[in-house]
């Protein structure tokens, strides 16, 4: 059992159930955090390896299933995000978490979500996916029944549309484990190219993709399955869902690639392309254009920062999935690359409502305003990750989106093309919404004591704001280890520099004269005379003499004109839709067993007797 | 053609089965059920019997060659005290539903459904 | 040793139970301690002979009397068998520890008695290698358990017993024409010579019989349409009898049943049985799901859930690859375990706190943290979550019903899965983050060493099933491999 | 080095004083078309001058400052990567998304300053600003997709090159819907009437601008100035075929020839801008989303999905 | 009606699907298999000249003590399902002067004769069953004509335990003597009685068995008659 990638998997899992026995102030945080810094250790020095040889390989047998474990480039980068996010938000955690409940399902999604990105067969991806939907759902439950419920009816029912699928699979193939089914798969489209009979059917081809997507789609968030997430993402300790949507969503998006690694060629011959993108991949692109707009509207018209922040992981994850569904080598990497920066800086988000939330005890809007001078460190790092998710140069945000913007438009897909326009404007709406509504403005008074964030949070926030900056500048660290994945160089240039041929982004450049024209701003600035500070009342309002009492900041329904305009599509809503099933099937089993179990011996007889008279007319 | 004894003894099955299907009364539906049971142990002595021959008592007179089946008979001993058994236990039941109830009409004894 | 001391797992029970009469006159106090030493031996017989078939891997065939089969009526006590009397007695022994407790009402040496051949029954059902047999041991466990459904003499307890009558009443006697009708066609008893001759019968009494004997076991074993005495069974039996109930009697009724169809493999009619049970077994998962949705008797809800859980095994069976056999029967002892768990945890909560619905669970993790832990821990399993047992078999059932096809069944099942998690996780939800007045109450130490034993074997099998998954294997074969049952068993020369 | 940083100071000076005269260009023919005399063209700088030499200037903390900073630096910076005929730093990296975000970028800036006053006409003002960028994002989006579907780059220097060879980009069909549609994009990243609600000068008092004054207003001003130079450069560039002379032996002469053709292209973008903004009455919000969502939209869509096929 | 009716067709499909099952078993052929070799064997291997009780009590020994089990359990439950604190009988009024007398003198010729018949079941129809619901009747008769009588409880209960036991035991000594449970360990490992076949003192354990079997049965039943008869006193649970 003792193998660097088990370690890497159950170190967590470990760790938060020896937490959760101790269960002792102070102890369990000290295990959490260690635990969670295992596999990030392991996984910086699996790098290592990586150089001198293509994978890391185990597997176990265990009741009577070889589960298979191999680590090489794409799944290390996942790994990564994991750990790497996911010891950030555990960090946070030694602030916010309140018992040792927490700890347990904390960890034991982690090590779920390292499970899935390192599975190599069927069996413990299922396996390992199970894991975490439920420890998240766990985390969920904790704080609100409802949306947790939600959430684990859509992950479950992902998860055995999943099942139903890989069971299709392996009704077919015989075998579990990634390499034979793509092996097979691929024989299987040679085989359909060379005109000879298939072992996938048409219909089984699309029944097996159609149920992957819903698996993968209900966890990555996609439209029309993202029902599940604004609630779950919100309802929850918030520095868990730095880990939540930062790293576990990444799942859904991994999930995808699998899809491209198992079936793409077999989906490709069987279905052919639109334009460069695969026809089953424009579908996921498609869907992932929806998500972008659905999620990003959604989220400009939250009153809560929770759900502000849920909105827009949707709406991110939207993008990685256009990339993924154009399917170019070109537009992989740069949904992988957005899957990184993603979780860099919705995770450091998370963490920044984490330290609000704990700081303040508020979470909606018209409660907040004016934190940005009680916590300068948190609105700093607030600062970086607004910038960042707002697509600005020089961070890291920019340099994945760009990419993405590249890859998808060099492939002619205009209507993708205009749906991440759309994504990107949406995210600057609501992004200035939430800076507006809790960093600026008249401070309601009951925030005048609030302390900056706590030092865990802190340093946890301050890990993730450094990558995002790095990795902003330096784009080529990241495109290294992406060229990795196809062993070719798809991204040019050098460390600083991004050259695809058509388009070129230069990080360090960009910063050298966003330098410059600061220093221009402000030699201009400082030429002026000097300033005088002046309170909050004491602007301008055409006259009127203000004091504290009045709320003079914007709070609630910001942006009520864009509601208004988009009031008729804002009546169709999924959820609605997938309550209404919900109540729909209780009332009828409701029903049902009140007029089946009607407590009358002689209908039960009766049915007796019905089974007799079938057994007898299937004899006659 | 089917002979009279299968004939007779599906009929006791099949009366029973029809009174428990059909009659509200609790003790009518035992009644119904010992009937049932009646005719599964005539078709069980049935099956065993063989034409032209004896009890299978070997005292004088009767050889193994004369005497019929003896394993129904013997699984007609059981099934009966079984039968004896059920009954006895459903009366009982009877008895205390009659207690709790005041009714023997089994639409009227509902109280655990859904 | 002599390996037809095996036989002493019949004899012991019943000797015990008559035996108890006259412990009686040395006072009510000492019945239910008897009644556990008792079990506590069934135990070690029961432990000796599953050492004994897995040791050495030939099932013990005893023949009582002397008499080869199929003169004589042997019991056989193969890899199945030896492993399901093992938990029919561990389960029997940890329910009278509980009765302790749970039973209050009169008169006890009754019930102690019952309580006994009820195990008794159970062990002889899975046992038997004789049809007729079988079908004794199926009316002791039916009959016992009728009067144990009744035992709490309540209205309630007095209608559930009647149902229970009536339905098996029906089930028994046309089980027996089936019987007959074998009987009648093969001029044999023996299952083993049964499986022998079977291809050879004529196929419409094959049909008939093969149809009338899955009806007759298929009211036992709680198969949709013929279950609706389940629920109220389930509901108004003392709580330590639903935990027999859920955990071997049912089960020993699908044994039963999945035996006699698989030893008719060879037969035309055995391909449309197999579909008949996969049918009523996907209703059975289905409608027993839908109907726990909205229960707020907890008892009731889990009796739903136990059908359902029934229903998903018979599916396995009805799919009869050996893959899905294996994941049935694994299914099986899983569902045995935190069935177990869950009626006495249930049922401990419901007499402490006075009534088994929902308002006693609200805030129990506060009220009796160690039970409400422990209710989790199996509501957590039944659901299927991976780390605990339930997930394994669930998997591999459903993978293996899909390898062979079964698609829209599989989805079936898991849609009603889905229905589960509502109602379980509503459950969990309830007891530990709802509030509640109520005062913390002690735990009983005995109790909670029992559910804490389980909850272990829950998640050690979650984790590690490697130990129990070979042993469900070898149990499976047995089950399966009706060539090598026929082997098994020494036929005396006798044939046509 | 010290070429690239008199270059660049040379651009910056020029782009400031060009930007500074289409100020005045635009009050002056507003003027004119009101039938008004209006202001001497060089008013804006005069009126900045004065700004940036207030004596008394407030301050509402840090980001107030800052941003204001930002704006002006961030303009300064996507001015450098816009190719400016002959004379241009970074044009090798002049990529249309990054531009088209640096463009945006500024924005951010003000938008910061001005809600870190806590004055609510600011706040209003910067809901209505973010809510005409949500609306013109989509046809602008689509204008550009259809620009690098066409030409198959994202470098702006060579969609100008290319277009020396093939002609203006408004000569093609797709790329003329394009334009029309940015060029009613403009309009609202101008300010310009039918779309100025984020400023409306008689009703929420300049919304984000509310509350500068001093030397905060006076950099606003220049980076505004700035601003629009490098706007209407942009779409010059890409739709109007930029300009590369090589007529001429003299590289100096090249350059200046190219700049001034390259000025009479901005002039004639500015001046649509002006014409329209002067006829037509201002949208509300929820109008200005819904107008941008239709009308440019379809036909940017239609040139992106032309361009593409 | 429509129940009716649907109950007729039900039952007419059903009855017809049996018959014709039924009709595939012909009535009346000798289709004996192990029949045959119980019929051949049954006087060596057990002693008993009656097939059908060998085939009971040896052959089929299994089936046999389940049955007495069953019968057990019917007691047993009878007997905790009428379970009250307080229970009498109520009947109205006394037997006749006839049904008294005639019960009285009676009782030792029906006792006697069904000791008879569980005793002579090796050789006669027969045995422990029968045998044992006679000697209820006698009771059942005692009852009927007496408001008052009550059975020796402390008699009957123990007794029903011990007949129980006994057999168990005696199988049990079957397995330690013959290494088989259930094993006629009188007839083939003694070999008592080989050479009166077809009289008492024959056949091994049968008589033994049937005469443990007849005392069980006839507890039993008087005590389900015991119980039946009695309603819970006014007051009592």
């Amino acid at each position: 059992m003792i193998n660097e990638l088990m370690i890497i998997i159950f170190a967590p899992l470990l760790a938060g159930v020896l937490a959760w026995l101790l269960d002792i102030k102070g102890i369990r945080e000290a295990i959490g955090v260690i635990g969670a810094a295992i596999p990030l250790a392991y996984l910086i020095q699996a790098y290592q390896t990586l150089s001198t040889q293509p994978s890391i390989q185990y597997s176990i047998a265990l009741a009577g299933f070889k589960f298979e474990f191999l680590l090489y480039q794409i799944n290390w980068i996942f790994a990564m995000i994991a750990g790497v996010v996911g010891f950030a938000a555990v960090l946070g955690m030694v602030s916010t978490a309140k018992d040792s409940y927490e700890w347990l399902f904390a960890l034991i999604s982690l090590t779920g979500v390292l499970g899935v990105f390192l599975a190599d067969d069927l069996a413990g991806f299922f396996i390992f996916w199970e894991v975490m939907t439920f420890a998240s759902f766990m985390m969920v439950l904790k704080y609100n029944r409802k949306a947790s419920l939600k959430y684990f009816l859509l992950s479950v029912f992902g998860a055995y549309a999943m099942l139903i699928a890989i069971g299709i699979i392996y009704a077919k193939v015989g075998a579990l484990d990634f390499a034979t089914i793509q092996q097979v798969l691929y024989q299987d489209a040679m085989r359909g190219a060379f005109g000879t009979d298939t072992l996938f059917s048409r219909n089984e081809m699309i029944l097996v993709f159609g149920l992957f997507l819903i698996a993968f789609g209900v966890k990555a968030g996609m439209f029309p399955l993202h029902v599940w997430a604004p609630d779950a993402y919100s309802e929850t300790n918030q520095s868990y869902t730095a880990m939540f949507s930062g790293v576990l969503s990444k799942a859904g998006v991994y999930g995808m690639l699998v899809i491209y690694i198992l079936l793409g060629t077999r989906l490709m011959y069987e279905f052919g392309k639109f334009g460069a993108a695969p026809k089953f991949g424009y579908i996921i692109a498609l869907l992932g254009g929806l998500t972008i707009i659905v999620g990003g509207l959604l989220a400009a018209l939250q009153e809560d920062i929770r759900k502000l922040f849920a909105y827009s992981s949707i709406s991110q994850i939207g993008y990685i999935l256009v990339g993924i569904g154009v399917g170019t080598a070109l537009s992989i990497e740069a949904a992988i690359y957005h899957a990184v920066s993603h979780a860099l800086f919705k995770g450091l988000f998370f963490l920044i409502v984490a330290t609000i939330i704990y700081r303040t005890g508020k979470t909606e809007f018209k409660d907040m305003g004016g934190l940005a001078e009680k916590m300068p460190i948190t609105f700093a790092m607030a600062f970086v990750a607004i910038l960042s998710l707002a697509g600005i140069p020089p961070l890291v945000g920019f340099a994945s989106k760009w990419l993405l913007f590249e890859a998808v438009i060099h492939e002619n897909m205009p209507i993708l093309g205009g749906m991440i326009f759309f994504g990107s404007a949406i995210g600057f709406v609501y992004l200035i919404r939430f800076t507006y509504a809790v960093w600026f403005g008249q401070r309601p008074t009951d925030l005048d004591d609030t302390k900056d964030a706590p030092l865990p949070l802190a340093i946890a926030m301050g890990i993730l704001a450094l990558l995002n900056v790095v990795f902003g500048i330096a784009p080529g660290l990241v495109a290294k280890e992406l060229n990795k994945i196809f062993g070719k160089e798809v991204i040019g240039g050098t460390i600083y520099e991004l050259n695809l041929g058509f388009g070129r982004y230069n990080g360090l450049l960009i910063t050298i004269w966003l330098v410059v024209g600061l220093v221009i701003a402000a030699i201009i600035y400082f030429l002026g005379a000097k300033v005088r500070k002046v309170p909050v009342t004491d602007t301008y309002q055409a006259g009127n003499p203000v004091t504290m009492e009045y709320n003079l900041t914007i709070r609630r329904n910001f942006f009520l004109p864009l509601k208004e305009t988009l009031a008729f599509w804002l009546r169709i809503s999924f959820d609605r839709l997938y309550q209404d099933i919900g109540k729909w099937i209780e009332d009828l089993a409701e029903t049902m067993r009140h007029y089946i179990y009607n407590g009358s011996v002689q209908a039960y007889a009766w049915y007796l007797a019905i089974v007799l008279l079938i057994l007898a007319l299937w004899g006659v | 053609m089917i002979s009279a004894y299968y004939f007779g003894a599906i009929s006791l099955i099949l009366i029973g089965l029809y009174a428990i299907l059909t009659k509200r009364n609790l003790l009518k539906i035992l009644v119904g059920l010992s009937i049932m049971e009646t005719g599964v142990n005539l078709l069980l002595i049935s099956v065993g019997y063989v034409s032209g021959r004896t009890a299978p008592i070997l005292t004088e007179g009767a050889t193994p060659q004369t005497a019929v089946d003896p394993i129904p008979q013997a699984l007609v001993l059981t099934a009966i005290v079984i039968g004896v058994a059920t009954t006895a236990l459903a009366l009982t039941v009877a008895i205390n539903l009659y207690e709790k109830y005041k009714t023997l009409d089994i639409e009227k004894i509902r109280g655990l459904r859904g | 040793m002599n390996p037809q001391y095996a036989s002493l797992l019949i004899a012991l029970p019943l000797f015990s139970a008559f035996l108890v009469p006259l412990i009686k006159r040395a006072g009510k106090k000492v019945i239910l301690p008897y009644l556990t030493l008792v079990t506590l031996i069934q135990t070690g017989i029961a432990a000796w002979a599953f050492k004994e078939v897995y040791t050495t891997g030939k099932p013990i065939i005893v023949l009582a009397g002397g008499f080869q089969p199929p003169v004589g009526i042997n019991l056989y006590i193969g890899h199945f068998a030896a492993l399901f009397v093992l938990i029919i007695a561990v389960v029997s022994f940890f329910m009278t520890v509980f009765s302790m407790k749970a039973i209050d009402v009169e008169p006890i040496d009754k019930y102690a008695m019952l309580f006994l051949l009820l195990m008794l029954g159970a062990t002889g059902m899975i046992a038997t290698g004789d049809i007729f047999n079988l079908f004794v041991f199926m009316e002791i466990t039916a009959i016992s358990a009728y009067a144990l459904t009744g035992y709490n003499k309540t209205g309630e307890a007095s209608e559930a017993a009647m149902k229970y009558i009536i339905l098996g009443g029906i089930g028994s006697s046309f089980f027996l024409v089936g019987v007959a009708l074998l009987y009648g066609s093969l001029g044999t008893l023996n299952l083993a010579q049964i499986a022998m001759l079977a291809s050879k019968m004529n196929p419409t009494v094959a049909q008939a019989a093969l149809a009338l004997l899955v009806f007759g076991l298929a009211v036992e074993a709680e198969l949709f349409p013929l279950n609706a005495w389940a629920p109220d069974a389930y509901q108004a039996s003392p709580h330590p009898v639903t935990v027999m109930f859920s955990a071997f009697v049912v089960k020993a009724g699908l044994y039963a049943m999945v035996r006699i169809v698989y030893l008719f493999k060879d037969t035309p009619a055995f391909m449309g049985i197999l579909n008949l049970i996969l049918i009523l077994g996907t209703l059975t998962v289905v409608i027993g799901e839908l109907s726990a949705l909205r229960q707020t008797n907890v008892k009731r809800m889990l009796a739903y859930s136990s059908i359902a859980q029934i229903g998903l095994i018979a599916v396995g069976f009805g799919v009869a690859t050996p893959q899905a056999v294996d994941a049935a029967v694994f299914h099986m002892v899983n569902h045995a375990i935190v069935k177990a768990l869950m009626f006495l945890a249930v049922g401990y909560v419901a007499i402490t706190l006075g009534c088994p619905c929902i308002e006693s669970f609200k805030g129990l993790g506060k009220k009796m943290p160690l039970t409400a832990f422990a209710i989790t821990v199996g509501a957590i399993s039944i659901v299927g979550i991976p780390l605990f047992n339930i997930f394994w078999s669930k998997f591999r059932l459903l993978l293996a019903a899909l390898q062979v096809g079964k698609t829209g069944i599989v989805a079936l099942i898991l849609g009603a899965s889905l229905v589960e998690a509502v109602y379980y996780f509503r459950l969990i939800h309830a007891m530990w983050f709802e509030e509640s007045k109520d005062e913390k109450v002690e735990e009983n130490l005995a109790f909670s060493i029992i559910m804490l034993l389980l909850v272990a074997l829950i998640i050690v099998i979650g984790v590690y099933p490697e130990p129990v998954w070979n042993l469900v294997q070898k149990a499976a074969t047995d089950l399966y491999n009706v060539a090598n049952y026929i082997k098994n068993v020494p036929l005396l020369g006798v044939s046509p | 080095m010290l070429m690239i940083a008199v270059k660049a100071f040379l651009i910056l000076l020029y782009a400031t004083f060009m930007g500074f005269m289409f100020m005045g260009i635009i009050r002056i023919v507003t003027a004119r078309i009101h039938r008004r005399v209006g202001p001497p063209i060089y008013q804006p700088i005069l009126d900045t001058i004065k700004l940036l030499s207030k004596k008394s200037n407030i301050t509402h903390g840090l980001i107030y400052d800052f941003g204001v900073i930002y704006a002006l630096g961030a303009t300064i910076l996507a001015l450098m990567f816009i190719p400016l005929g002959g004379v241009s730093i970074l044009r090798a990296y002049g990529d249309l998304i990054l531009i088209t975000f640096l463009l945006e970028i500024p924005m951010l800036g003000i938008m910061f300053a001005a809600m870190s006053s806590g004055n609510p006409w600011a706040g209003l003002g910067a809901q209505r600003a973010l809510l005409t960028l949500l609306a013109i994002q989509v046809p602008l989006g689509f204008a550009i997709v259809a620009l690098a579907e066409f030409y198959g780059t994202f470098s702006t220097y060579e969609i100008v090159m290319a277009q020396q060879t093939v002609g203006w980009s408004i000569t093609h069909l797709p790329l003329l819907l394009a334009a029309i549609a940015y060029d009613i994009v403009l309009q609202a990243m101008f300010g310009k009437e039918p779309f100025d609600i984020m400023i409306a000068p008689g009703e929420i008092s300049l919304g984000p601008m509310v509350e500068f004054g001093g030397k905060h207003m006076g950099i606003l001003q220049i980076q505004h100035a700035i601003a629009l130079f490098a706007e209407t450069l942009f779409f010059s560039n890409i739709f109007l075929g930029g300009a590369v002379v090589t007529a001429f032996a003299s590289p100096i002469l090249n350059t200046i020839a190219s700049l001034a053709v390259l000025l009479i292209k901005q002039l004639a973008v500015l001046m649509i801008a002006i014409f329209i903004g002067v006829i037509f009455p201002r949208f509300t919000i929820d109008q200005a989303a819904r107008f941008y969502w239709k009308w440019p939209t379809i036909i940017a869509a239609a040139g992106a999905i032309l361009a593409a096929l | 009606m429509v129940k009716r009716a649907l109950a007729i067709i039900i039952i007419l499909i059903t009855g017809y699907w049996l018959a014709n099952a039924l009709a595939q078993v012909p009535f009346g052929a000798d289709k004996m298999l192990v029949g045959k070799y119980y019929l051949e064997n049954v006087k060596e291997q057990t002693g008993a000249v009656n097939a059908v009780t060998a085939v009971v009590v040896n052959y089929r020994g299994f089936d046999t003590l389940g049955e007495v089990t069953v019968l057990f359990i019917a007691a047993t439950g009878v007997a905790a399902l009428l379970w009250r604190k307080k229970r009498e009988r109520t009947a109205k009024s006394e037997g006749s002067v006839v049904l008294q007398t005639g019960s009285r003198l009676l009782l030792p010729f029906i006792m006697l004769f069904g000791a008879y018949i569980f005793i002579h079941g090796h050789l006669t129809p027969g045995g422990g069953f029968p045998g044992g619901a006679t000697i209820a009747t006698a009771f059942l008769m005692l009852y009927l004509a007496f408001r008052e009588y009550e059975i020796p409880h402390n008699v009957f209960e123990p007794l029903e335990g011990l007949a129980g036991m006994s057999y168990v035991i005696v199988g049990l000594i079957g397995l330690a003597i013959g290494g088989y449970f259930l094993f006629d360990w009188i007839w083939q490992t003694w070999q008592l009685g080989h050479a009166n076949i077809g009289r008492l003192f024959s056949a091994g354990f049968i008589p033994i068995i049937y005469t443990l079997i007849g005392l069980k049965v006839g507890t039993e039943l008087t005590g389900i008659v015991d119980n039946m008869v009695k309603e819970p006193k006014e007051g009592g649970q």
